[in-house]
Formats: structure tokens, C-alpha cells, sequence
């Protein structure tokens, strides 16, 4: 069997007394696309902010590549290729969308000098493409602090495409989303996916979307791991049908 | 900032036309420069820099002014408000100079500001008559332009050390046995000061076992006090400005130290007396000048009769900051007087060889511009007034050495 | 108008001025000179202030060691130091020829920049970790620090001061120092609007805007702030070596390290001018400069009040600059224009 | 080390050390409490805090020059920088509640260089001081000097540390000032008038360092540029306690008194400050390093 991309194991995070999540482990091969569910609360996001280094974990251990990144800072593990995106989104506010692209190019491996050079017309037309792909060419030499939510929301992806990582963990992409870009942005999802050979992690709380879109599903229930599967197993699981109504 | 400058510009011009030679009517008014500290740490002093300089204008103006060639003219000054910081003096002489057009400068408070205005001053040959700016360092750089009217720093407390040394006897020790304290502020007139104590001390073998400088902005010494108290020193002598004066009055009465001897410089611009009373007693204070001195001169009479004249216009007992700047104004009147013009080479020639006698002393510059003819006195408060005590031609009593203890006054 | 037109006049028009200055306004050479430094106080506050968000009160701390470095080069060179701050400088014993005097500042003033580039570097390490007012604050520490520790270092003269060399007679120090002004000044805005063009003026944008949002796309954050503000200390150091040569006394609290003063100074010009912006920190020296200027002279006993309430009317109503305000309310005119943004495509690539 | 043989030798030079720094201590604690409740309330660092002190000094003096003791500028002090606080809200700082905190930073500088140069205008920059008519207490063979006034100084900073508590806690004002420090939107929601509150918080700051001020001036002096120390080392003591922590204000007050004193008879006075910014610098420094083992940054 080869070795996962993404191996959490037994992680534990508390926030003072309350516990956010309890000996979590979830395994995410490269190449998938893998769904995190759970009712609100459940401790979906703090388990992100501990995979991508927003603060220490109690216990367990985060593998990526192959390489521990338990302890690692946010923008070393950003830099090996793993990026997030922010339930509440996040871009850079005074700067132009295509500003907000062209700083997003991929800068792993960039040093203080390559920073000062400039051109790159590939660069560029990368940058217009994707924005055009989430509808926000028109828009491109907007502040990006002036776009409605939604369309922040659509930067920010776009933003993180650009970027190229290896794995992209979406907190929520289509929250907040007119419902009728909702279909275009899994078909990207997907693309990504097949096309750039992105691995994703998604948390989702629509339900369509993330069985449309994941192969492999896993559910968290106040901060411990309920069920995984696929969506089938998933959908027909009563503990997470119950989960569900219970949290609402 | 074009039309600004053109304001500024036509004053200027207006200013040299008055002041020039080229005026054909009788009047004519020599307009003298000064940047001086109207605000910040030295802004007390500063003003009574101005009055003093104001009041000289005002009694030299009232009897006709000053004689120059076959004019008589009246004297005016140009001020600014240094802030009391270096840069900025700089900055003012510099357009007191070129876009005010003064031709004579008067100096600034304190030797730091002074000694930023000295290097300007000596560039454009504009003569610079001061009187607060003591530091020994502004006489070691060859300036040609610069006068004194004041003792140097180095003078300020030479006295109070060789009291010490002579009263050894009366504290039960011999002149190398003394040991000194010394808590002086950390800015170059003060640090003057003290170098001048260090070459005192060294010259009667004294030691000198505390040397704290004190901060700008202090108004507290009690952990300097605490180390003079422990280690006992026979002389403590404090420097810094009229602030450090009246802290040290303070703490030193409220902490009880004993110590036979506590010689101090800014005594009266810091009011001891008036502010501490009986805390302020047996303290030795250096000062340029004294009301009670038997100096005069034809402009302001006797030394006390200036001093009842400014209090009449001031409200206050001029300190001999008030005074030794009177005296500059003075100084210059004379020069304009014999140079017989107001060209600032025949003006800068005529001090250089001023011999005159005024309120304030004597004063006789040497070939690097201080004043040699004056030397320094040394006050000590008694039964809450300042009597002079050294040197000894002017002393009015015999300076009490040891003072008493605390636990020994009323 | 064509606003790449309008530019390119402007910074004619400027280098005329700088360039024709001694003719124009020869009487007040040396405060032109100051003008110059100003700007370059106000553009490289900007610098980190502005452009990367990070609020610095400690940006006098380069200005002083560039100062004191300089000075002490200048000296050095050809004198033991400790015995001329002994001697309190100058006069008769240190005197420096022409060819001293020049070749201490062709060596002085840049030693006084990579001094205080190297105390920027390494301060920064330590400290540009820190985030929002905890660096203001750390910054504002560093600040009075240094100047009491100058104070203390009998080395440069402490509380004494340092005298920098006297020139010989025959150099015009005025037309010398204006012109040094004007060249840093020149050299300085030149570098940062070309910073400003690259990926790099895009990174620290980027900080300003969202750190954390920059640091999890992997970007270099702490590298980045910490090369912005070693750039930013370079040119003060350089203007400090000048400032301390025109002025011709250092005193390490009320010259030097003058935080209460300089320090201030130079973020008010920024956020005058506009923070953020490039032409803000010019505009915003120009009319604080000469505003205090008139100041000092007509309102003589009252200048700190008035500067003070123009100060509060500043930030109070013209929060976002002088800059900021024209392109709020003309955004047309002034607001990010079309060419601009094709301009902006030429920054991408990688 | 010569001082510090001094110290080992002679223990007692530590009692007074201590004292005295006590002492100071209290006055900047007493300021760091205003600066505290401006701070977390208002998220205004207020500069203009030491020329609050001075103000308070100033009034006490025309207390004392009415004929009157000095010992009633205490609370003269307080109730005019109250009234001044109030009227500084109504005219500039309402405007900068809701701004970034740097411009605030800058408003209330200008504000500070204002006052001082008025009072430089009124009152001369003369050093003054004010004789509280108390005496001194001497202990252990007139080896440690204790003065009443600085006692008393000490004393009231606790008192008014445990009444400000008392208030913020018991009253209505002072729960509404505390409901809108956590949450100022839902507060304004609640019907709490934020704007009064505001006002409030910022004259009580004012009040607070009138108090300061009146027994600095007489334990210590004043003149019209003696605020910058106090609003430097109100900031400093704040940052150390952090915010909404009146008893870590006080430690971190006293603290700060001590180490000063301390270190000015160990290092000499000319390097007291140098210290204890270098301090400062590093005890932010050191609590930077914690959080990035916990992968955080200090901000």
C-alpha cells in the first residue's frame, strides 16, 4: 500500500477544558478528493488549523509527504505544498483581484531576488483565466475589498489554484456561493483535481455537493471521528443521520 | 512657501536698510540675533536669558542709545525659540543670519546649544557675544567669533573644591583624604562641570567614589542618595540645572543625609531657598555673579542696583543668568562704540579687545574669546539668604564647614 | 491628462526644483537640504509603515546609528575617536583637510547606511515577529533605549555629544550637504517606486493586508519584513550620516535618537501625505515641513500647540492622507487608473 | 562590582532601594490603571496620559497657592481632569473610538504637545513642587527614609486599584463599561449608550492621573515636560499586566519601581532608563518566543 499523502493519527486538541477534538485520524491518498462532514461544533475547523500549523496539537501526529509537520509553522507547511482556504474568507483587501492572483503564483521555492523580477506574461494569463473561470474577469482590477462576500469566496479559491499546491484543504467553498455558480465550482473542484493532480480535503455542509463530489467521506460528531466511508455509506449511516438532526 | 519666503524676505530687507550704514538720517537700529530657549527643559533659563538681554536694550535705548561713529543707534533683537535642542539652534542661526540679515548674534542658553551655533556663527564671520555657554570645549576649537562674557565651566566648582580641601582639617582628614560624590547631569555643560571637578580632585589627591549621571528627565535621585548615604563621602556636589538643584535639595533634607559638605550649581534659577526653606541651608552654591558684589558700571550702576531694577521690571531677583546676559549687551554696546561702525570685522575686532568694567565684573577676553577677568564666587546659604563665602576677596562670612548634622538643627 | 504623463512631469518638475535649488532659493539652502532629508524620513517610514503595515516607532534608531557610525568613520579615519570626544571634538588639534574631509564622508555615509542596515537586520529578526502594537511598542522601547545608551557610551562623547568634523574653509558645506540631500532623496524615491513595481512591493502589500492570509499561501513573511526594514534603515542611516554633518553637533537624545521629535515626525508626514502610497510621504514632507516651518516663525511660544491641534485635525479628519483623500474623492482622476492596472500585469510572473 | 558589594555588604541599602521603588512604583501603577481601561475599553492607547499627571501637579500647586493644603489637590485634581477628560471626549476623541489604533496613537500625541507647550505658556517651565506638610518616618537608625506623603501615595494607588474594581464590578456604569469592552456591537444593542460610556471611561482615566499628578508633585516635582516618563512607563506596565488585570497592574507597577531603582544604584543613574526599556524590549521579546513554540505569534 503506498504511503498516504495526508496521515493524521490520534491528534487531540483542547481548548482549555473543552475538547475540540479527540483522538482524530483520517488518511487522505493522493489524488483524492476526501469530504469532512459533521454537524456545527464538531471540531471540523479546529482540526484543520491543526493540520495546516495554526496552533499546537495535545497529541497524535500530522504526516505529510512523509514528513512530520506536527510542529511546523503555517508558512513552512504552506510551502511544502499544503494550503487552506478560510471559512471566513480571506484575501488581500486593498489590493486589485489580478494584484490578489499575481502574488498568489506559486512562491515555494522563490527566493528574496527572484521576487524583484518582474514579467511573466504566462503568469499573467494564468491569473486572467482562472479569474475568468469563476466569473470575475470583469472585475479584475477591483479592489478586492470592494467584492461581495461571495465573490471573495470565489477569489480566494481562485487565488489558491494559482498557487498550485499539492493539496488544497477548503473550509466551506460553496457557503455562501449563488447557488447557481454552485455546480460550475465542483466541476472545477473536479477539474483541479484531474487536471493539476490537486489533492482536496472539503468541508462541506451541503450535503449535495459533497456526495457529488468527494469518493471518500469522513464524519466527526462533537470532536470525536463518527463514521467513514464512501457516500453511499455515508448517506445511509444512522449515526450521522442522527448526529445531524440531533445537532439542529 | 515662494510667497512665505518673499514675506519673510521684505522683512528682512526692511531690517537691513535700517541697520545699514548707507542710512543717511541720525537714527539708525543695530539689530542683534538670538535663538533662545522659550520652551523645553531649558525654557526658565532661556527667559531669563531674554530678560536680561531686553533689559539692557531697554536702558541702553532709554538713555539714547549707542554712539557709533556720528550716529546714534539703537539697539534691537531678533528672537527665536531654539526649543531649547541643538538642531534647531543650529537651524535658526543659520536664518537669523542669511535670511534675517543680522550681522551681530547674542547667544543661546546652555553650552550644548551653543555649541551648535559657534560653528555657524565662525562659517558666515558673524561675531557671537554669549553668556550662557560655559563649557570649557567651545574655547579649544580656535573660534574667532565667539566671545564670553561668563567663568568657564571648568571654574564652576573649583572653589567648592578647594574650600574642601582647606576646611580638611575642620572634617578631621587631610586634602587627599577628602572623598567626593558626584551626581551631574548628562548633558555637555554639566559634564563640563564635572571634568572640571575631576581635574580639581585630582590635583589634591581627592577620591572620588560615587559618579552617577543623571538622566534628562529625572526627578528622582533617592537611589543616587542611597548610595551616598552608605558610602559616606564628605563632598557631594550636584549638577543639573535648575531641576537637578531642586531635587537634591529635597531629597537630601527629606532623607536625612549627612555629608559635611553639598556643593550645588542652578541654586537660585531653581529657588531653593524660596521653595525649601530650612532644607536648603548650608547648601554651597557656585554662581557667576552676586547682587551683593561690588561691581558697576555707568549703563546700570552697581550690581545691586541692576538687580533692584530688574526685580522692579520682572518681578523676580535676576539670577546671574539675567545678569550675565545684561552683560553681552553691554559688551557689545562697547565694541560698537569704539569699533565706530557696524561692520561685523571691525565690530569682531573691537571685542577681542575689550577691556570694560560692568555690574556684572570685569570682563577681558583672551585670544580664544573667554573672559578672564572674572572669576567665579561661591554662595552658601545661611539663615535662608545666599552669602557669599569664597573667594576671598568677596566673602561676606566664613563659609560653615562641616554643616551640621540633621539631627542637630532646630 | 494622461496620468503616466502627469507622473513623469512631476518628477521632472521636482528634479528641477532639487536640481536648480541653490539658484532658486539661495538663502534657504540648508533648510531645502533638511526638506530632502525629510522626505527621505517620511518615504522610508513608509516603507514599513505603510506599504507592509507595520507601525514603527523605532525607525530613529537607524537615523541615530547612521548618524553616530558616520561621524565616527569620519573621524576615525584619521583620528583616535575616543580621544576626540574626549577633547569634546574639533578645534585646534583635529582639524581635517580637503581631501580628509571628503574622502570621511565618501566613506562615512555609507558605513552610517550598512550599520544601521545591519541593526535593522538583526533587530528585525528578533522583534518584526511581533505583530501589530506589541512591535509599535518593542519599537518605542528600542527607541529611548538607544538614546540612553548613546547617552552612556563615553566612546562618542555620551551625554557630551560628538562634534563631526569641520570642514576646511574652503568647501561650501551649504551647497555640498543640499546636494547630498537631494541625491539620497532622489535615489531613494527612485528605488522605491521601483520596489514598489516588483513582486517584492506585492509582498509586503500582501502583509499589510492579511499576514496570516500571506503566511498560509507560503509566503516568506517574516523574511520579507525583515529585508523591507533593513532597506528602509539603509537610507535613514544615510540621511542620518548627512543630517549629523549638517548639523554639525550630535547630542544622542535631543539630535541623534530624538524619538519625541524626529520619530513622530516622520509617520505624521507619511500619514499626511498618505500612507501607503508613494507620492504621500513626498507631499506629506513638503507641507509639514514647511507648515512647522511657518510655525516656528510666526506663532513663536505657541508652535507646539499649533502643531499640536493641526496633528489632531490630521488624523482626525484626514485619516487616510492627503493622497488618500484626492483619490477618494476623485477616483477618477486619481484612483488606480486604466494603465496602472495593465502596468500591475507587468508584476506577475514568478 | 563595586555597587553591588555595597548592597551584599549593607542589606538595609535593599530595604530603601525597595521602598523607594515602591513608592514610584504605586504613582505609575496608579497611571498604568487609566491607561488599562482607555486601553481595553476604548482600544485608544492615550498618550496624552503623562500631561494628565502634569495637569493634576499643576492644579494641586493653584490648590496650595489659594491657601489651601496641598493634601485636598487630590481630590480637586481628579474631579477638574474628570471634567477636562469629559469635554477632551466630546470634542476630539469620539472621533477616533472606532479608528485604527495608530491614529489614536497620533491624536493623542497632538493633544500631549498641545498641553504642554500651554502650560510652559501659564505656568513658566520653572521645577515646582508642592510641601504636603507631612513628615517623614525614620527607620532602622536613620538608615531608611521613609516620607508620609509617598506612603500615603502608596496606599491610595491600592485603595483606588480595589474602588475602581469595586466600580467596574458593582455598578451599573461600571458593568456597562465592562459590557462594552468585551462586545461594544451587542452592548449598543443591549441599549447601553457606548457613546456615554466612552466618555465616562475616558474622564475616569483623566481623573486617575489628576490623582497621580497631585501626589507627584508633591512627592517628587513637575514642570510642564515631566508627562513623557509616565505615559512611557503606564504603557510599559500595561503591556507586562495586560489588559482587564488591575492587580497585575499594580505588580507589574511596584515591579517596575524596583527594578528602576535597582538598577539605577547598580548601573549608575545614566543607564536606569536604558534598563528599563531594554526590559521592556525583552520581556516582549521572551513572551514571542513562548507563543512561537506554540506556533503563535504575539500580537
Amino acid at each position: 500500500m503506498t504511503q498516504p499523502l495526508l496521515d493524521v493519527c490520534n491528534v487531540s486538541k483542547a481548548f482549555g477544558g473543552v475538547i475540540a477534538n479527540r483522538n482524530i485520524s483520517l488518511k487522505v491518498n493522493r489524488g483524492q478528493i476526501v469530504g469532512l462532514i459533521g454537524p456545527n461544533g464538531s471540531g471540523k475547523t479546529t482540526l484543520f488549523n491543526s493540520i495546516v500549523g495554526y496552533h499546537p496539537i495535545d497529541d497524535g501526529e500530522i504526516w505529510f509527504k512523509g514528513e512530520e509537520i506536527s510542529r511546523y509553522r503555517v508558512g513552512r507547511i504552506a510551502r511544502l505544498g499544503l494550503l487552506r482556504t478560510f471559512q471566513q474568507t480571506r484575501i488581500y483587501g486593498r489590493m486589485t483581484c489580478m494584484e490578489n492572483m499575481l502574488i498568489s503564483l506559486p512562491e515555494r521555492e522563490s527566493s528574496f531576488l527572484d521576487l524583484l523580477k518582474s514579467r511573466h506574461s504566462a503568469g499573467i494569463q494564468r491569473a486572467k483565466d482562472l479569474l475568468e473561470f469563476v466569473g470575475l474577469y470583469s472585475k479584475r482590477y477591483h479592489y478586492a475589498g470592494d467584492l461581495s462576500f461571495g465573490q471573495q469566496k470565489l477569489l480566494e479559491f481562485a487565488m489558491a489554484l494559482i498557487n498550485e499546491p499539492e493539496m488544497l484543504l477548503l473550509d466551506e467553498p460553496t457557503a455562501g456561493i449563488n447557488p447557481t455558480l454552485i455546480n460550475g465550482l465542483i466541476d472545477r473542484l473536479k477539474r483541479a483535481n484531474e487536471e493539476l493532480g490537486i489533492t482536496l480535503l472539503v468541508i462541506e455542509h451541503n450535503m449535495r455537493v459533497i456526495m457529488n463530489l468527494a469518493e471518500h467521506i469522513y464524519c466527526l460528531a462533537h470532536g470525536e471521528m463518527l463514521a467513514e466511508g464512501s457516500p453511499e455509506e455515508i448517506r445511509n449511516d444512522q449515526r450521522v443521520i442522527d448526529a445531524y438532526l440531533g445537532a439542529h | 512657501m515662494i510667497r512665505f519666503h518673499k514675506g519673510l524676505l521684505a522683512a528682512t530687507a526692511a531690517l537691513a536698510l535700517a541697520a545699514g550704514a548707507s542710512a543717511a538720517s541720525a537714527e539708525c537700529v543695530i539689530t542683534m540675533g538670538a535663538a533662545v530657549s522659550l520652551t523645553g527643559k531649558y525654557s526658565t533659563n532661556g527667559t531669563h536669558t531674554k530678560n536680561g538681554y531686553n533689559l539692557a536694550l531697554k536702558v541702553i535705548n532709554d538713555k539714547g542709545g549707542v554712539k557709533v561713529g556720528d550716529k546714534t543707534c539703537k539697539l534691537a533683537v531678533k528672537y527665536y525659540d531654539d526649543e531649547s535642542t541643538p538642531a534647531r539652534g543650529a537651524e535658526l542661526a543659520e536664518r537669523l543670519i542669511k535670511q534675517d540679515g543680522v550681522k551681530f548674534m547674542l547667544g543661546p542658553y546652555s553650552s550644548g546649544l551653543t555649541k551648535a551655533i559657534a560653528p555657524v556663527t565662525e562659517k558666515y564671520k558673524v561675531p557671537m557675544v554669549e553668556a550662557n555657554g560655559a563649557s570649557r570645549s567651545l574655547f579649544t576649537k580656535g573660534y574667532k567669533y565667539l566671545f564670553a562674557v561668563l567663568s568657564t565651566s571648568e571654574q564652576y566648582l573649583a572653589s567648592a573644591v578647594a574650600l574642601a580641601a582647606e576646611n580638611a582639617e575642620k572634617m578631621g582628614k587631610k586634602p587627599n583624604q577628602i572623598t567626593l560624590a558626584l551626581a551631574i547631569e548628562n548633558d555637555p555643560f554639566s559634564q563640563d562641570i564635572r571634568a572640571g571637578v575631576m581635574d580639581d580632585a585630582k590635583k589634591y589627591g581627592m577620591k572620588i567614589v560615587v559618579d552617577d549621571k543623571l538622566p534628562k528627565e529625572l526627578n528622582d535621585m533617592t537611589s543616587t542618595l542611597t548610595k551616598v548615604r552608605a558610602l559616606r563621602p564628605d563632598v557631594l556636589v550636584v549638577s543639573g540645572h535648575a531641576k537637578g538643584a531642586a531635587t537634591a535639595t529635597r531629597q537630601i533634607a527629606e532623607m536625612k543625609i549627612d555629608i559635611p559638605m553639598v556643593a550645588m550649581t542652578h541654586c537660585d534659577s531653581a529657588k531653593i531657598i524660596k521653595k525649601f526653606g530650612k532644607a536648603a541651608e548650608y547648601t554651597l552654591c557656585a554662581s557667576q555673579w552676586a547682587p551683593t558684589l561690588k561691581y558697576s558700571d555707568e549703563v546700570f550702576g552697581s550690581a545691586m542696583d541692576f538687580a533692584k531694577l530688574f526685580e522692579k521690571t520682572y518681578g523676580y531677583m535676576p539670577p546671574y543668568q539675567a545678569a550675565e546676559s545684561a552683560a553681552a549687551v553691554l559688551v557689545y554696546a562697547d565694541a560698537f562704540q569704539r569699533a565706530g561702525s557696524t561692520d561685523p570685522q571691525k565690530v569682531r575686532d573691537a571685542l577681542a579687545a575689550t577691556d570694560l568694567m560692568t555690574f556684572y565684573g570685569k570682563v577681558k577676553f583672551d585670544e580664544t574669546g573667554k573672559n578672564i577677568a572674572k572669576p567665579m564666587v561661591l554662595y552658601q546659604v545661611l539663615n535662608g539668604k545666599y552669602v557669599v563665602v569664597a573667594p576671598s576677596k568677596w566673602a561676606e562670612a566664613q563659609a560653615v564647614i562641616p554643616r551640621p548634622k540633621w539631627s542637630e538643627r532646630k | 491628462m494622461n496620468r503616466r504623463l502627469a507622473n513623469v512631469i512631476a518628477i521632472l518638475a521636482l528634479g528641477v526644483i532639487g536640481i536648480l535649488g541653490p539658484w532658486l532659493f539661495p538663502a534657504h539652502l540648508s533648510q531645502f537640504s533638511k526638506l530632502w532629508l525629510f522626505i527621505v524620513l517620511a518615504l522610508t517610514w513608509d516603507l514599513l509603515g505603510g506599504q507592509t503595515g507595520y507601525n514603527s516607532f523605532g525607525n530613529v534608531v537607524f537615523f541615530g546609528i547612521g548618524m553616530y557610525a558616520a561621524a565616527v568613520t569620519q573621524v576615525g579615519l584619521y583620528y583616535p575617536v575616543a580621544a576626540y570626544t574626549a577633547a569634546k571634538g574639533g578645534g585646534t588639534e583635529f582639524v581635517f583637510d580637503v581631501a580628509q574631509f571628503y574622502t570621511g564622508l565618501a566613506v562615512g555615509l555609507p558605513v552610517g547606511g550598512i550599520m544601521a542596515a545591519l541593526a535593522a537586520a538583526a533587530l528585525g529578526m528578533v522583534i518584526l515577529g511581533m505583530r501589530g502594537h506589541y512591535f509599535a511598542i518593542a519599537t518605542l522601547g528600542l527607541a529611548i533605549a538607544a538614546g540612553e545608551l548613546a547617552a552612556g557610551w563615553e566612546y562618542i562623547g555620551a551625554g557630551s555629544g560628538m562634534v563631526t568634523p569641520t570642514p576646511p574653509d574652503t568647501i561650501d558645506t551649504t551647497l555640498l550637504f543640499y546636494y547630498l540631500s537631494f541625491a539620497l532623496a532622489a535615489v531613494t524615491f527612485g528605488f522605491l517606486a521601483w520596489l514598489y513595481s516588483t513582486r517584492f512591493g506585492l509582498a509586503i502589500n500582501a502583509i499589510r493586508d492579511d499576514e496570516d492570509k500571506a503566511e498560509a499561501m507560503g509566503h516568506h513573511t517574516t523574511r520579507n519584513k525583515v529585508i523591507t526594514w533593513t532597506i528602509s534603515a539603509f537610507f535613514l542611516g544615510i540621511a542620518g550620516g548627512i543630517f549629523g554633518n549638517l548639523s554639525k553637533f550630535i547630542d544622542p537624545i535631543d539630535v541623534a535618537f530624538n524619538g519625541a521629535e524626529v520619530g513622530v515626525w516622520m509617520i505624521l508626514m507619511a500619514i499626511l501625505g498618505g500612507k501607503g502610497t508613494l507620492w504621500g510621504p513626498v507631499i506629506g514632507a513638503a507641507v509639514f515641513y514647511v507648515t512647522k516651518e511657518l510655525f516656528w516663525t510666526y506663532l513663536l511660544g505657541w508652535q507646539r500647540v499649533a502643531l499640536g491641534a493641526l496633528i489632531v485635525i490630521i488624523v482626525v479628519f484626514f485619516p487616510q492622507g492627503i493622497v488618500g483623500w484626492l483619490k477618494e474623492r476623485w477616483p477618477e482622476r486619481f484612483g488606480p487608473s486604466k494603465e496602472e492596472m495593465e502596468a500591475a500585469d507587468a508584476k506577475g510572473g514568478a | 562590582m563595586d555597587n553591588l558589594n555595597l548592597l551584599i555588604q549593607a542589606p538595609i541599602l535593599n530595604v530603601q532601594l525597595l521602598l523607594d521603588g515602591l513608592w514610584i512604583g504605586a504613582i505609575f501603577a496608579l497611571a498604568a490603571f487609566g491607561m488599562a481601561l482607555v486601553w481595553g475599553v476604548m482600544n485608544i492607547i492615550n498618550v496624552a496620559q503623562g500631561e494628565f499627571v502634569m495637569l493634576g501637579g499643576f492644579i494641586t500647586l493653584m490648590v496650595m497657592e489659594a491657601g489651601l493644603s496641598p493634601l485636598l489637590g487630590i481630590p480637586a485634581a481628579a474631579i477638574v481632569l474628570f471634567v477636562l477628560g469629559w469635554l477632551l471626549y466630546r470634542v476630539i476623541i469620539w472621533r477616533i473610538v472606532d479608528a485604527d489604533m495608530f491614529i489614536s496613537l497620533l491624536a493623542t500625541f497632538g493633544i500631549s504637545i498641545m498641553m504642554q507647550q500651554l502650560m510652559n505658556e501659564i505656568f513658566g517651565s520653572d521645577v515646582r513642587t508642592a510641601e504636603s506638610g507631612l513628615g517623614m518616618f525614620y527607620l532602622f537608625d536613620n538608615m531608611v527614609t521613609v516620607s508620609q506623603i509617598k506612603v500615603l501615595a502608596f496606599v491610595l494607588a491600592f485603595a483606588i486599584g480595589l474602588a475602581l474594581w469595586l466600580f467596574l464590578k458593582r455598578s451599573r456604569l461600571g458593568q456597562a463599561i465592562r459590557a462594552t469592552s468585551q462586545n461594544p456591537r451587542a452592548a449598543r444593542i443591549l441599549g447601553i449608550d457606548t457613546d456615554r460610556v466612552y466618555a465616562a471611561t475616558y474622564a475616569i482615566n483623566a481623573a486617575l492621573c489628576g490623582a497621580a499628578g497631585a501626589l507627584v508633585v508633591m512627592a517628587y516635582s513637575i514642570h510642564p515636560y515631566v508627562g513623557l516618563p509616565y505615559t512611557v512607563r503606564s504603557f510599559m506596565i500595561v503591556i507586562m499586566a495586560g489588559l482587564g488585570n488591575l492587580g497585575g497592574v499594580i505588580a507589574a507597577g511596584l515591579g517596575l519601581g524596583a527594578a528602576e531603582q535597582f538598577a539605577g544604584f547598580l548601573l549608575g543613574a545614566e543607564y536606569q532608563l536604558a534598563f528599563v526599556f531594554l526590559l521592556l524590549v525583552v520581556v516582549l521579546v521572551w513572551r514571542q518566543m513562548v507563543l512561537a513554540r506554540r506556533r503563535q505569534y504575539l500580537k
